[in-house]
C-alpha cells in the first residue's frame, strides 16, 4: 500500500502539489497527464530518487520519505529504459540480485519465470545496444521484477515503442499484474492505455491531482473541463439560462441535473447522425448544419455546426456514406441524454 | 595549412640531428636520468591527481550548488597562469618566513630544488586536464542509470563501482594520460622550484644557452619521441569514446 | 582541499608584496612594457588563430573523413609538447641553414630574438585552445538548421553568416580568450626563441634569477591581476553557453 | 512532378533502393514505413541534403540530381521543427524571403494568408523556445511555405507532438494541401495519418519500396506479408491444401482466388463474433476457442483459436458484453468475403 500526504515540491518554473495520493495493494494505478505535468517526480519521489520539498511517501504503513532508495523494494521502468550499456541482457536482469536478503532457491525460479514470461530467454546472452525498442523494455521490466519489489513504478513505458509493438508489451503488463502479487503505479498521457490498464486513475494537471477514481468513473463522470478534455470529451458547452430552463445549443436540459455557470460534456463517439428527425425514443435531438466531414482510418470526423455550437462527432464511414450527407446542408444529431456529462 | 603550420617545425628538428647524435645523446647519463626524473615525476603528479582529482569531478559532474561555476573557473586557473608564476606562487607559500613552509620543514618537507617540489609544481599544471576530462566522462553517464541501480539495491559506493566506473574508466585513463602529459611539458614553473633535479626540459633548456640549438636539439627529438608514444596511447583508448559520437 | 591546493599559493603570493613594492613595481618603465608586450603578442597570437583555425574548425566538426582522428591528434600536439621543444623545433625551422629560413630571411623576416617570433610561437600554443573551443561551437549547432536554411534559399556562405555565427559567437570568443590566456601564460617555448624583447613572464624569470623571490613577486603578482580580468571576460562571455546544459 | 530514378544509397549498416518513385504536381503522397526504412533519406536526397551514391531525381522535368539545395524550391519540415533559435518567430518565418526572386506584393499577401491559416500571428514577437510543440510545427510550416515551394516535405511532422494537438495539425495539413498549389511529400510510420491525409501512399520496409497506389488500393490489397501487417492486417495466415481445396482455420476458400503458398490477411476489425451460428448470409463462419478478452478504450479485442489458427477480433465492447460471451468456451466468428484480402 502506498501513503503519500502532502506531497510538495519547488522548482524554478514549476510548483507541484500538495499531492495526496493512496493505492491499495496489488492494485494498477496509473497516473494520467499530459507532458510536463509533474508525474514523473511522484514516481521518483516513492522510488526516493528525488527528496520532496515537504509531505511524507509511506509504503506499507511504513514512514520511507528519508529511506534510501536501496532499502525501499521498489522497482522503477523508465520510458528510455535506462539499461546498464556495459552489461548483457542477463547481467542486466540479474544486477539487483546480490542485494537481496532472500536468495533462495524460490527467487531463482521466480526469475527464471520472469524471463520465461516475457520472452528473454534467448536474448540472455546478447548486449542491451542490439535489441529493438520493445525488447529493450522487457529487459528493464525483468530487471526490475527481478528484485521481487512491493512495488512497480512505470514511467511511460510505451511511449519510446514503435506503435506496433506496444500492444503486445500492454498486454504483458497485464498478465505481468494479474499474476505477480506486486503493486503497479505507472504513469502515461495517454488514456487509452490507462482504459486498458488501470483499476483506478489519477488525473493530473500543471502540478495538482485534479480527480482521482476508477477508470470508469473518472472517464464517465469528470470532475471539471481540465480532466474532461483530457479523457477525451471534446464536446464542452457552458448552458445558459433561458427563461426557467438551461439550454446549450438548442437542447433544453433537465435543470435538476446541473446548475448555471456549469458545463456538459458529450464524446464524438457517442452522438450520431442523420437526415431525417428519426432517432430512438427519448434521444435528445438537435439539428444543425453539417461543416465539414473528413475521413480518418475507418471512420469519419464531422463537425456541425448547431446555433452557434460546434460539435465534433465521430461515425462510422460506410454508415455515413448510406446516409449520403452533404456539406452546407441541414443534419440532425441525438444523442442518449446518459452520454451528457455534467461538471 | 594549419595542420602545416603545426607538424612542418616539428618534422624539421626531429629530421636536423644525424642518428650518431641521437645515439650518443642517449648514451649520456645525464640526459637518460633527466628524462627518468621527468617521466617519474610527471606520472607521480599525474597519480595525484587522479586520486583527488575523481572525486572532484564526480562532485562537480552530479550536483549543482551557486557557485559552481566559480569553482569550475577555479579549477580552470592553473591552465591560465603564466608558468613562472605558477613556480613562484608556490615557492611564496614554501618560505621559511611563512607558517605552512615553516610547518613543511618541520615535518621535513622542503620544496626548493627537490623531487617533492618538481612534483608539487607538476600536480598544479597537470590537475585542471585530469578534472575536466574526468567530468566529462562522469557527465556522459546518464544520472538515471545509477538511480536504477539504487532502486535495485544498490548502495552508493556499490552503484559508483559497478555502473560508473566502468562507463568511465575510458575517460578517466585518458584524463590520467593528458595530465601526465601536461605535466610533461611543463618547464616555466619547474625552472623556478627547482632547477636541480634537472628534468628534461630544463635540461634542454640548460644545452640550449649553454651550448647552442644543435646540441639541444637531439634531447628535444628524444622528449618529443616520448611524448608522441604517450600521445598515442591516448587516442587508442580515447577513440572508442569518439566512436560513440 | 583541491581547490585549497590551486588557491592558497595563488592567495598567499598576492598578500605578501606590499602596495608599495607594487606601486614601484607598476612604476617600472620596464615591467610596463613588458606587459605591453606580453599583452600585444597574446592578442595577436589568438587573432591568427580566430583568422586561420575558425574554417579548419567548422571543417572539423561538419565534415567526416577517415584519418579525422590523427588530424585531430596533430591539432592537439602543442599542448602535449614540451615548451622548450615547441621553441627550438621553431627555432630550427628559421635557421639560416634551413630553405624555409632562408626564404624568411630574403623576405626580412627574422624569428629569433623579434615580435615576429613571439607571436609565431605564441600562436603555436594558442592554437589548439582555440580550434577546440570553436569546434564545440560549431558541434552544438545541428546541422539541420543549416540544412533548412539551405532549402530556404540561402548558400553556403549566407548559411553560415546568418546561422552558424549567430549561434556560435560565444563560442569563438571564448576560444579566442582561451588561446590569448594560453599564450599570455606561455614561457618556455618564448624563453628560447626571444630572451629580447622581453615579454612579462621571462622579465619575472629574470628577476628572479637576478634578485630572488622577492623581487619577482611583484611582478608575478601584476600579471596575475591581469590574467584574473581576462579570465573573468571568459566567463561571464561563456556563461550563457553554459546555462544551456 | 517528382521523379526518381533508381536512386540507392549505401550506409555502413543499411542499404536503401534503388527506388523509383513518380508523384503527380499537387498530389499528397505520403510514404509509410517503420523506423529506420530511410524514410527521411529520401525526403533529404529530394531537398540536395543528402548526395545519392547513385540514381538521378527529377523535378518538374528539370534533372536537379547535382542542384544545390537553395536553388530547388523544396521546402522541408523536420519532425524536430529545427527552428532557428536566435530568431523570433517572424523572423523564422520570414528567412527565406530575400532569397526569393520575385518579392512582389502578391507574395506578401500569400505570407500574410499563411500566418493567419496557421494562427499564428499573435505569436509572430516570441522567441521560439517560448512556443509549444504544436506552435513550434506551425512555425516551421510557414517557414517552408513562405518561400512559395513547388514541393513540401515533411518528416514525420505529427510524431514529436502531443497526441491532443495532432489531430489540429493533420486537418491544417488537409487544408493547407486542399488551398495550395504545393506537391507534399510526407514520411511518416503512422497508418492512420496516411489514411486521413494521403492521396496516393508508398509502403517502404528495409529500403526498398514495397508498393505503390492509392490509399484504398495499398490498404485493401496489400501486394506482400510486409505491407499486409505495416497496414494493419493482424491476422495473416497461410492456407494449405487438402485434397483439392484450400483451407485455412478450417475454412474453404475459393481456389480462384490464390493458390498455394500465397497469404490470407483479414483486419481485427472485419471479423463479428457470436455465441450463435447466425450471421449475415454469404458469410464466412468459423468456429473457435474464446481465449482472451481484454478491454481497451471504448473496444474490446479478443483472441480466438481456430484449429489451431488464433484469430484477433476487435469488438465493440457494449455489443459483447450483451452476448454474454466466455473465456475458454465456444464461440463463432464471421466475415464477409470481401474482407479476405490475398497477397
Amino acid at each position: 500500500m502506498i501513503r503519500i500526504n502532502q506531497l510538495t515540491y519547488q522548482f524554478p518554473n514549476f510548483t507541484l502539489g500538495p499531492i495526496d495520493l493512496h493505492i491499495e495493494q496489488q492494485e494498477f494505478f496509473i497516473l494520467l497527464g499530459p507532458t510536463g505535468s509533474g508525474k514523473t517526480v511522484i514516481l521518483e519521489s516513492i522510488a526516493g530518487l528525488q527528496k520532496p520539498h515537504s509531505g511524507d511517501i509511506f509504503l506499507f504503513g511504513k514512514d520511507v520519505t528519508r529511506v534510501a532508495p536501496e532499502n525501499r523494494q521498489v522497482g522503477i521502468v523508465y520510458q528510455d529504459q535506462a539499461l546498464f550499456p556495459h552489461l548483457t541482457v542477463q547481467e542486466n536482469i540479474e544486477f539487483g540480485l546480490r542485494y537481496q536478503k532472500n536468495k533462495t532457491k524460490a527467487s531463482k525460479a521466480v526469475l527464471a519465470g520472469i524471463i520465461d514470461t516475457l520472452g528473454l530467454a534467448r536474448h540472455l546472452k546478447k548486449s542491451t545496444t542490439k535489441l529493438s525498442g520493445g525488447e529493450k523494455q522487457r529487459v528493464a521490466l525483468a530487471r526490475a521484477l527481478a528484485i521481487q519489489p512491493q512495488v512497480l513504478l512505470l514511467d511511460e513505458p510505451l511511449s519510446a515503442i514503435d506503435p506496433c509493438f506496444r500492444s503486445d508489451i500492454q498486454r504483458l503488463l497485464r498478465q505481468l499484474h494479474e499474476t505477480l502479487p506486486t503493486t503497479f503505479l505507472m504513469v502515461t498521457h495517454d488514456f487509452n492505455e490507462a482504459f486498458y490498464l488501470a483499476d483506478t486513475v489519477g488525473v493530473i494537471s500543471k502540478g495538482i491531482l485534479e480527480q482521482t477514481g476508477t477508470v470508469e468513473e473518472v472517464f464517465q463522470r469528470p470532475k471539471n473541463k481540465a480532466v474532461g478534455e483530457f479523457v477525451g470529451m471534446q464536446n464542452i458547452f457552458t448552458p445558459q439560462r433561458e427563461g426557467r430552463s438551461l439550454y446549450f445549443a438548442g437542447l433544453r436540459i433537465d435543470a435538476e441535473k446541473t446548475s448555471e455557470g456549469r458545463n456538459v460534456g458529450l464524446r464524438p463517439e457517442d452522438i450520431t447522425v442523420g437526415t431525417t428527425h428519426s432517432f430512438p425514443d427519448g434521444f435528445m435531438v438537435g439539428r444543425g448544419i453539417l461543416q465539414s466531414m473528413t475521413l480518418q482510418g475507418f471512420g469519419c470526423e464531422m463537425t456541425i455546426d448547431c446555433e452557434g455550437s460546434t460539435f465534433l462527432v465521430h461515425g462510422d464511414k460506410g454508415n455515413i456514406r448510406d446516409k449520403g450527407l452533404t456539406i452546407g446542408e441541414q443534419i440532425y444529431l441525438g444523442f442518449h441524454p446518459d452520454a451528457v456529462h455534467y461538471f | 595549412m594549419v595542420l602545416l603550420f603545426i607538424l612542418l617545425p616539428l618534422f624539421e628538428m626531429v629530421s636536423q640531428p644525424s642518428w650518431n647524435d641521437l645515439r650518443e645523446t642517449i648514451a649520456d647519463e645525464e640526459v637518460r636520468s633527466a628524462i627518468f626524473l621527468s617521466l617519474t615525476c610527471s606520472a607521480s603528479a599525474a597519480a595525484i591527481s587522479f586520486i583527488f582529482g575523481t572525486p572532484m569531478a564526480y562532485l562537480l559532474a552530479r550536483t549543482d550548488f551557486t557557485g559552481k561555476k566559480v569553482v569550475e573557473s577555479m579549477i580552470d586557473l592553473p591552465i591560465m597562469i603564466p608558468h613562472p608564476v605558477i613556480g613562484i606562487a608556490i615557492l611564496s607559500l614554501s618560505g621559511r618566513n611563512h607558517w605552512l613552509g615553516q610547518f613543511f620543514q618541520d615535518i621535513g618537507i622542503q620544496l626548493l630544488g627537490t623531487k617533492t617540489g618538481i612534483i608539487t609544481v607538476l600536480t598544479f599544471v597537470a590537475l585542471p586536464f585530469y578534472i575536466n576530462t574526468a567530468k566529462a566522462g562522469f557527465q556522459a553517464v546518464p544520472c538515471r542509470l545509477e538511480q536504477v541501480a539504487r532502486s535495485l539495491g544498490a548502495g552508493q559506493s556499490a552503484t559508483f563501482f559497478r555502473i560508473t566506473v566502468p562507463l568511465t574508466w575510458r575517460h578517466m585513463i585518458t584524463g590520467f594520460i593528458m595530465s601526465m602529459a601536461r605535466a610533461i611539458s611543463e618547464f616555466g614553473a619547474v625552472v623556478i622550484v627547482a632547477y636541480h633535479p634537472m628534468i628534461a626540459p630544463v635540461l634542454m633548456y640548460e644545452r640550449f644557452t649553454a651550448y647552442g640549438l644543435k646540441y639541444s636539439q637531439p634531447v628535444a627529438v628524444w622528449l618529443i619521441l616520448i611524448c608522441l608514444v604517450l600521445f598515442l596511447l591516448l587516442r587508442v583508448v580515447s577513440s572508442p569514446i569518439g566512436k560513440k559520437n
